[in-house]
């Protein structure tokens, strides 16, 4: 048998006859998880904030509303005052987005505008949410014929025009008082989810045979309960993407929508307008396309920025 | 199985009725008509022009008579252009959508791809940021300011192109870029993220443990595996792509059927709406009916696997 | 040629993954021997570090967040045919450091020379290539044969593994096979490159019992035919009591105890390795005797417990376990503990075989 | 990222910003006697008969050859007819043709005419430009007959000389007045008297009737192959012409290409070779293609370049028969009193419009009818000889006139509704013009812009308070734009009526001596802008972009373009 | 002994697409197929077989996971295949149920108090803060350390997690507990632990578990009774100890043979029956004996005829034509 080596001890520490008694247990230790306890939200938040691209997406988005609200109005010009005199001014000091075709000032109507496209983007994420992803839900957890059915609604809206959806939707709101502006969100509404409902219904198909799908049914849980506490959170990834994919177009499905009626009237116009309207000038006056775009590019990009950074922090398995 | 295609192909061609019907009569109810014009017409002259495209027929009719004239495959005389009929008019326009379409897609993907795998591989590095910055830019800046911005680039700053129209192939080069810009980064996006679950997986841990070199990981282990989200995009992107963009071919002045989305509702010509919406509506649902045949080439799982239908 | 006839021995690896939250110490100055044509079982709960060892073996570890922060993983040179790469001198004459070797060269040892057999069969296999492909595509790629011949030898491999009709089913998916078929062939693909180590982490924890056992069975007779070293890995001291020859009990990063088969089931030097002996029913035992478990977790590797990683959860824990960590004492002929129970002053504790 | 993202965006916009100034002129190879023009817009048809516009026109014009041909004056000149009498009531016309023949080879004779015009007219061909045969005797009656086997009788009226219909089979079926046979051979004037002569019988003394037989839809077609082939239009294989060039190819939306015609009468005098035209309907690709050398002369020119394009000499602006005006609704208040409809007339800066805005050399409009139609005394215009009825941006008329009303300052004036169709123009204008009322007047109008089949039905049915509205000349004569505020006129869409304009107008139509017939139509207008049921804003230019190398281009003031004289230089 | 659940006939088909993507509902799938079994309050019933023959399913049928295709239910009396959606829902909370995941079987976007609260939720059980009480309470049943309650399942291990699993199933004051596979996916030195805990759950609240393994050491230490199960069809039922003693049905006999014993002098000499090749596809299972094509010990007669489940005598019953 071979001799057990020396016993080497931590420098400084020589064991004494009380280090080898039995110790004390220690239950809590037993079971002991590190870090800090806390909330849904507050651990949300915390990851969010340790995301730098994140953190900068938020920081711009504020800065976007505070601009759109606040800008306007400190503005010296309005975004409706014109100057026949001064069109086409190439930007300087005194108008630094430069004069449109009627001599109003190009960066008050790109703060003006913000309101809109802002609101447009918002509103389309929102119904996106509330339309795309309920819809697909519901058809993806109900299956079988229900979802036969659902889906082949979606095929029939992707193929009827919506060019002719929505110029039936100007002469059904004519003269009736609706804010303009909700006439676009309703026809935003009519069409931007179904690639959504498609995504969605992917992706539930696939979480509703997950365990701790059938585990909130052992307990009881009604339909709804399951499909928007249990199976809709877990979609967040894609649907957060597809949001941010989806918004930008809207933005610009606005400017359409108000092209053929459908929207605020001029001499209001959002950044999708001034972006299409300036894409005519784009050869001798390309900064007014340049600024709304770019103002529209930066968006997308907070967006994205806080998106990804929102998806991955209400994610709790990616905390570590 | 061949029960099985003869239903869907029935669902396909009922999904094609109903949106048939549907525009049929969203359509009558928009204000004007084929023969509305800035000047007014006589008031017997649309009465002769009603009479010989039976649009004085009650409604109903015009629906039977429509209808019987589809299954026939016959869409009718377009209203606007006097001699042409429906058909002519898919006929000449689809196959210079579909061959832009076709340039298109292969850019989407060709392009699309590799930059999602670059992406996924520098996870984190300068390319990734690149590539998820072109994927941004290519969602954010809408097609119309792409034409021009490309246009004005390549055809009238450094030459290397015609400006617009028809007919060579260098004229395929930038609406083809155009129409495939948003494609491009959706693939990216989409073949980053799957690229980094699929890199994930334990089935790429053991072919690397087998000693494969990264290319064989990658190429031969990922990619077929990433494709199957994409070719979930891809069909209604092939079919959206393949009948052409109205915005795309106004500015490249394309002679495609794209135009007619726009332009034949616009003129209220009603034949040619319906037409063009089949036609689309069609393209689509066969499409979505290819994406599920080319789901079961490329994962075999789902060729075989016995799926549970509780 | 190195003259111990050892065929790897891993030395004082530390891995560890830097993660948001902190330094994860998954595997802590981690020596082991591996002799040539021997079975050594390592055995510790999810958590231990006995697959990082072997990804890190493998340099399969992801990074990030996974570092190989120190050590060597010497392999015998000769084996390897990479006479220049080898020592010259030294206690590893004649052994190549793994861990120092270029990408590319460390490409061609594995599967070539490590083969490896994953727990799950299931995601193991690319589910849309054939199986034939992947048979043969690690010899495809070390060059050891061309297509016909690669494809010619699976259907060998296939057939020693028990795969009824290889020829055929070579063309199938993994879906078509059972997860036990799976297993088989994970196992033939491990194997065919003919290497000079395979290591199989937890081949059969995924399994029904049956399949399990008709795995056990396998790979009893492979090792009897085939000319390779074994290392299986395993949470359950039973899968590795048939096979191994030496055995490795890991916790936290580090190995607890480290014995002759026999040795470590009939004298285990350690409380952890007694736990998991008692913790699991006996057949023959009588009816409705209660098990006897290991209380507690394994602990959090980013705040592991000072001392004695077991200590929290030890019956036997003195004030020195807590304290401090103790060091991994020789108990006998190749056998190792890492417990201060065997300090000459430590108290006698019933069923422990004290050598110290 | 951000700061990537700036630069890209610099640098994207500084290529594009060059890229835009630097095109190079298009430098053609001397003098091939080709030319390529964009048409703008796919022609709706190539058959004459049922043509209806600009496009269709300009196609219509190099392929046949009419009656007469307008000269760049706009001025009649013999075609197929190489001379003509006309009766002293003005209503019979006898023609005389040449020696010309068609693409097939057989000669082109009077026949031709009489069955093309017929055709034209036939109810069941329901050709759009039917009602510009309608100055013949008897055009309107067959064109509103009712066909019953092979006959075309009238449709029967009841007692109050309502137009009977019958149910049948769901739809209303006009009711034939079978005692009332309407024979084309007999009863409608028209008529070849031999292969050489064309006798044309009028409805009235029609001053601008010559004018009309240059137009695309009294060119004659070939009976021999029309007759036998109702889609002889279809494709180029029996498409037999007549005119100055023959049509080679035609993919559609695409391009048409056009030969000289080696059978044309006049062939000397033609001396292109080959014409292409292209459909390109965005404005800045058309440009585009003109900066790039792809086509030599384009029918639009981006508004925001015109300037820089006029004076590099890249376009040309061309006079233009059409006004450009807003239309009140008369039926509705405020705008039912006269003072109202005056004031806001007066409150526009057209001067600030036409230079700011549409850059475009366009006139600012102080009356209705355009520049450019010729009055009774040889050289005169009629504008200049009917001079203008108001001042432009006379605000303090304006305010007294809305004071009057009872708006003093605008106050009480009720918001309104300024109605247009989608056009970025359109839209310019009409804010400038909100902001002026708002500014001079203090009366807000909000903006609501309409897709266009909306927007038409909407103005078609006064559903609207003031609206945009533009009106192109058919012909050149004062008559094609007055005659539309005819009580319940089918183009007079505000409501307006006047019992005197109507007389006027009648009178006028029915007057032979030109001097007499003018000096009514001056009246009449006279009466238009007294009471105002309109805004004219400006009369409308035709800029072209043409390269210095088309030499003898010639575009009408109705738009209608003929390559018969043009070369390349 | 009061029969607290009775499964009479119960057969369990599913349908399924085979061949392609277009197939539907091209052939069944019987994964229960006849099983009939009672469960005596109090009683731990094991039920032991390889995947896919069918254990999983029953435990799920039972909680009403899946609706039977033919047989019935009785749970006190109480045909649950009859109950309406709403009742059912009412008995649910007395029926629970225990995965075999732990990792797939939380949500893990819902904290570890939500997760354990979310019964009393639904059914509307108690304030706010008394919901809380009782997560606390339950936290601590399970041997979890109550300050928990805001973690997420990620955080934890998974012995732990299968803790949780358990006070989420314990929130109702179940009577009744389907355990499918509780230990399965845990290390061995946790097993002994959750196993433990589910005896002391059973002493003190007087649970009646369905217990369902592969590993027949487990079941055999932790159930009164055990069923066999191969293929959708119960094999063999005895008494834990007795099945170990006596096991009659060869397909137990080969189950026994496979567990392994931690003890190297036993495994190295061990003779084991391996069964051969994979269980068969319950789509078309093998005519006559379901086991005959695995069987050592098959005879002509077995792929003829179905080996009725006999009684052997005390409640031990096999289904095989060569036991006497």
């Amino acid at each position: 048998m071979a001799a057990p080596t020396t016993w080497q001890f931590k420098e400084g520490v020589t064991p004494d006859a009380g280090s080898f008694v039995p110790a004390p247990k220690n239950s809590g230790e037993l079971e002991q998880i590190t870090g800090r306890p806390t909330t849904y939200w507050s651990d949300a938040i915390r990851r969010i904030r340790r995301n730098k691209l994140a953190v900068v997406g938020f920081w711009i988005i504020i800065a976007l509303f505070v601009i759109a609200i606040f800008g306007p109005m400190v503005s010296p010009y309005s975004y409706e005052d014109q100057d026949l005199e001064n069109t086409f001014q190439s930007p300087t000091l005194q108008h630094p987005f430069g004069t449109d075709q009627l001599g109003r000032d190009q960066m008050t109507r790109v703060m003006y505008g913000s309101r809109i496209s802002l609101a447009v983007g918002i509103v389309c994420a929102a119904l996106n949410f509330l339309i795309g992803v309920t819809y697909g839900g519901i058809s993806a957890y109900f299956g079988g014929r229900v979802d036969d059915i659902m889906m082949r609604i979606v095929d029939i809206l992707y193929g009827i025009p919506t060019l002719i959806i929505v110029i039936l939707l100007t002469v059904l709101f004519k003269d009736k008082g609706v804010s303009p502006l909700v006439n676009v969100f309703i026809a935003i509404g009519l069409t931007y989810w179904l690639p959504m409902a498609r995504i969605v219904r992917g992706e539930i198909l696939s979480l509703k045979e997950r365990e701790f799908a059938l585990a909130a049914k052992t307990i009881g849980a009604p339909n709804n309960r399951i499909l928007f506490k249990h199976l809709i959170p877990n979609a967040m990834g894609p649907i957060i993407v597809t949001v941010t994919l989806e918004v930008p177009s809207a933005i610009f499905t606005e400017a359409f929508l108000s092209y053929i009626g459908l929207g605020v009237s001029a001499p209001v116009a959002s950044w999708g307008v001034l972006a299409s309207d300036g894409t005519e000038a784009i050869r001798s006056f390309p900064y007014l396309v340049l600024f709304p775009a770019l103002a529209i590019c930066l968006t997308m990009f907070a967006f994205n920025f806080l998106g990804d950074g929102l998806r991955d922090a209400l994610d709790p398995r990616l905390r570590q | 199985m061949f029960k099985f295609i003869l239903q869907r192909v029935l669902s396909m061609i009922l999904v094609i009725l109903i949106v048939a019907s549907a525009t049929f009569f969203m359509m009558r109810l928009l204000p004007s008509g084929p023969f509305s014009r800035e000047k007014k017409l006589p008031a017997q002259i649309i009465k002769n022009l009603e009479a010989r495209y039976h649009l004085d027929d009650p409604l109903w009719k015009q629906y039977v008579d429509y209808m019987g004239n589809l299954l026939r495959f016959n869409l009718g005389p377009s209203f606007k252009y006097t001699d042409r009929t429906v058909n002519n008019i898919i006929n000449d326009g689809f196959p210079v959508s579909a061959i832009l379409g076709v340039v298109a897609v292969i850019l989407a993907v060709g392009i699309g791809i590799p930059l999602g795998i670059w992406g996924a591989l520098k996870q984190n590095g300068w390319q990734d940021n690149l590539v998820m910055f072109i994927a941004l830019l290519g969602v954010s800046v809408p097609n119309f300011i792409m034409a021009v911005l490309l246009m004005f680039i390549f055809a009238l700053g450094l030459h290397l192109v015609p400006a617009a129209g028809w007919g060579s192939v260098r004229q395929v080069i930038l609406p083809a870029f155009t129409l495939a810009g948003y494609p491009i980064a959706f693939i990216a996006r989409l073949v980053r993220s799957s690229m980094l679950e699929v890199l994930r997986q334990e089935y790429i841990t053991t072919a690397r443990a087998k000693g494969l070199s990264e290319r064989l990981v990658i190429f031969r282990h990922a990619l077929r595996n990433i494709l199957i989200p994409v070719v979930t995009v891809l069909g209604p992107l092939i079919a959206a792509v393949f009948t052409g963009s109205f915005v795309v071919e106004k500015i490249f002045a394309i002679p495609g059927l794209g135009r007619y989305y726009v332009t034949s509702i616009n003129d209220r010509d009603y034949t040619v709406i319906l037409g063009v919406t089949i036609f689309y509506s069609a393209l689509l649902v066969f499409m979505n009916f290819l994406v599920d045949l080319t789901y079961a080439w490329l994962d075999p799982r789902i060729r075989y696997v016995e799926r549970k239908v509780s | 040629m190195n003259e111990n006839n050892v065929l790897m021995r891993i030395q004082d690896l530390t891995t560890n993954f830097h993660t948001y939250a902190g330094v994860v110490h998954a595997v802590d100055k981690m020596t082991l021997t591996v002799p040539k044509d021997s079975v050594v079982g390592i055995v510790g709960e999810s958590g231990s570090g006995k697959s990082v060892t072997m990804m890190s073996v493998m340099r399969l570890i992801p990074n990030p967040p996974g570092r190989i922060e120190g050590g060597h993983v010497w392999f015998d040179g000769a084996a390897l045919g990479m006479p220049d790469r080898m020592e010259k001198d030294g206690p590893n004459k004649g052994m190549v450091d793994l861990l120092s070797l270029p990408g590319d060269a460390m490409m061609k040892v594995r599967g070539r020379h490590i083969g490896m057999i994953f727990q799950d069969p299931m995601v193991s296999l690319n589910p849309v290539l054939t199986i034939g492909l992947q048979m043969t595509e690690s010899m495809v790629a070390h060059g050891l044969a061309t297509n016909e011949e690669a494809w010619k030898r699976a259907v060998e491999m296939l057939a020693l593994v028990g795969i009824p009709n290889p020829e055929e089913r070579m063309r199938d998916y993994p879906h078509q096979y059972s997860g036990g078929m799976r297993q088989r062939v994970m196992i033939a693909m491990a194997l065919s490159c003919s290497p000079e180590l395979v290591i199989a982490d937890e081949p059969t924890t995924s399994l029904d019992v049956t399949v399990q056992a008709q795995i056990l069975e396998l790979m009893k007779e492979l090792k009897a035919k085939l000319k390779s070293s074994i290392i299986i890995i395993s949470h359950d001291l039973s899968i590795v009591a048939g096979i191994a020859d030496k055995v490795v009990v890991m916790y936290a990063g580090r190995i607890l105890e480290e014995a002759d088969v026999y040795d470590l089931y009939e004298k285990p030097g350690h409380p952890y390795t007694m736990g998991l002996m008692k913790s699991v029913p006996r057949l023959d035992a009588e009816n409705r005797e209660r098990l006897v478990p290991i209380e507690g977790s394994p602990p959090d590797l980013l705040a592991p417990p000072v001392g004695c990683k077991f200590a929290p959860r030890c019956k036997y824990a003195m004030n020195i376990c807590r304290e401090q960590e103790p060091p991994l004492v020789t108990v006998g002929e190749g056998h190792r503990a890492r417990c201060f129970l065997h300090h000459p002053t430590a108290p006698a504790v019933p069923g422990f075989v004290k050598v110290g | 990222m951000r700061k990537a993202l700036s630069l890209v965006l610099i640098a994207v916009f500084l290529v594009s910003f060059f890229g835009g100034v630097s095109v190079v002129p298009s430098v053609k190879a001397a003098v091939a006697q080709e030319v390529t023009y964009n048409l703008g817009t796919e022609p709706a048809t190539i058959d004459p008969a049922v043509s209806q516009g600009i496009p269709e026109a300009n196609v219509m014009l190099q392929t046949f050859d009419g009656l007469t041909r307008l000269d760049n004056k706009n001025m009649p000149q013999p075609a197929i007819a190489k001379s003509w009498t006309i009766s002293k009531d003005r209503k019979t016309y006898i023609f005389t043709l040449r020696d010309a023949f068609w693409t097939n080879g057989t000669p082109v004779t009077a026949y031709d005419f009489e069955y093309a015009w017929k055709r034209a007219l036939s109810p069941e061909l329901a050709a759009v430009y039917a009602y510009q045969l309608y100055y013949i005797y008897g055009g309107e009656a067959f064109n509103t007959s009712i066909k019953v086997g092979s006959k075309y009788y009238v449709q029967a009226v009841d007692a109050k000389g309502n137009p009977l219909t019958k149910k049948e089979g769901g739809k209303d079926v006009p009711v034939a007045d079978l005692k009332k046979e309407i024979d084309p051979s007999k009863n409608v004037g028209v008529k070849a008297l031999t292969a050489k002569t064309l006798k044309v019988y009028l409805q009235s003394p029609t001053a601008y009737f010559l004018n009309l037989t240059a137009f695309p839809t009294l060119m004659p077609v070939c009976k021999a192959v029309v007759s036998t082939n109702d889609k002889w239009a279809a494709d180029l294989t029996n498409y037999v012409t007549n005119g100055p060039f023959k049509l080679t190819q035609w993919s559609h939306n695409d391009k048409m290409t056009f030969v000289k015609n080696p059978t044309y009468w006049d062939k000397n005098a033609v001396k292109l070779t080959k014409i292409t035209y292209l459909m390109v309907t965005d404005e800045s690709t058309a440009l585009s293609m003109f900066q790039s050398g792809q086509m030599d002369v384009g029918s639009t020119v981006p508004l925001s370049e015109l300037p820089k394009l006029v004076a590099s000499g890249d376009a040309q602006i061309l006079p233009y028969l059409g006004t450009y005006y807003y239309q009140m609704n008369v039926t509705k208040k405020p705008f039912n009193d006269v003072r109202v409809r005056k004031a806001l007339n007066l409150a526009i800066d057209r001067k600030a419009i036409v230079t700011s805005i549409t850059k475009g050399g366009q006139v600012p409009a102080l009356a209705y009818v355009p520049n450019g139609i010729a009055d009774a005394a040889a050289g005169s215009d009629f504008r200049t000889v009917g001079g203008t009825f108001y001042k432009d941006d006379d605000i303090a008329t304006a305010k007294a006139l809305l004071a009057q009303a009872g708006y003093p300052n605008g106050k009480g004036f009720p918001t309104f509704t300024l109605l247009f169709n989608t056009s970025n123009a359109h839209q310019s204008i009409a804010e400038a013009i909100q902001q002026m009322w708002k500014k001079n007047l203090g009366i807000t109008c909000t903006l609501k812009v309409e897709e266009w089949g909306v927007y038409l039905d909407d103005r078609n049915n006064l559903n609207y308070q003031v609206a945009r509205a533009g009106w192109i000349g058919d012909y050149m004569d004062p008559n094609t734009f007055l005659d539309m505020w005819l009580t319940n006129g089918g183009n007079n869409g505000t409501g307006w009526s006047n019992k005197t304009y109507d007389a006027l107008i009648a009178k006028a139509k029915a007057t032979v001596d030109p001097k007499a017939r003018m000096a009514t139509l001056h009246a009449a207008e006279k009466i238009l802008m007294t009471e105002y049921p309109i805004i004219p804003i400006y009369f409308y230019t035709n800029p072209v972009l043409i390269t210095k190398h088309v030499k003898n281009f010639y575009q009408s003031t109705l738009g209608f373009v003929d390559w018969k004289n043009a070369y390349m230089g | 002994m009061e029969t607290i659940l009775k499964v009479e006939h119960l057969k369990k088909y599913f349908a399924i697409n085979v061949g392609g993507p277009f197939a539907r509902h091209m052939a069944s799938l019987k994964a229960v197929d006849d099983v009939s079994f009672e469960v005596g309050r109090g009683e731990t019933l094991g039920l032991v077989g390889e995947t896919g023959c069918g254990k999983t399913t029953v435990g799920r049928t039972i909680v009403g996971l899946y609706a039977p295709t033919a047989g019935t239910i009785t749970y006190c009396d109480e045909n649950l295949c009859a109950l309406s959606r709403e009742a059912m829902r009412k008995v649910r909370s007395k029926l629970q149920m225990i995965f075999q995941d732990p990792y797939a079987s939380l949500n893990p976007r819902m904290t570890v108090g939500n997760i354990i609260e979310e019964p009393m939720d639904i059914f509307n059980i108690g304030t706010m803060a008394e919901r809380r009480e009782r997560v606390q309470e339950l936290l601590r049943t399970v041997g979890l350390n109550p300050e928990h309650t805001n973690r997420f399942p990620h955080e934890f291990s998974g012995g732990q997690r299968q803790r949780i699993g358990i006070a989420r199933a314990l929130a109702m004051n179940p009577e009744f507990i389907v355990a499918d596979e509780p230990i399965s996916a845990l290390d061995v030195s946790i097993q002994a632990q959750i196993v433990n805990m589910l005896e002391d759950l059973q002493q003190n609240l007087g649970l009646t578990y369905l217990f369902i393994a592969h590993d027949l050491a487990m079941v055999k230490h932790i159930s009164d009774r055990v069923l066999v199960a191969y293929l959708g069809k119960i094999v063999e039922v005895d008494e834990s100890n007795d099945i170990y003693k006596h096991p009659l049905h060869p397909y137990t006999k080969a189950l026994l043979s496979a567990v392994p014993i931690p003890d190297p002098r036993i495994e190295m000499q061990r003779q084991r029956i391996v069964l051969k090749g994979d269980l068969p596809s319950p789509v078309n299972p093998p005519s006559g004996c379901h086991f005959r094509t695995r069987c050592p010990i098959a005879q002509p007669i077995c792929a003829e005829q179905e080996p009725e489940l006999r009684d052997m005598g005390s409640g031990h019953m096999v289904s095989c034509h060569f036991v006497s």
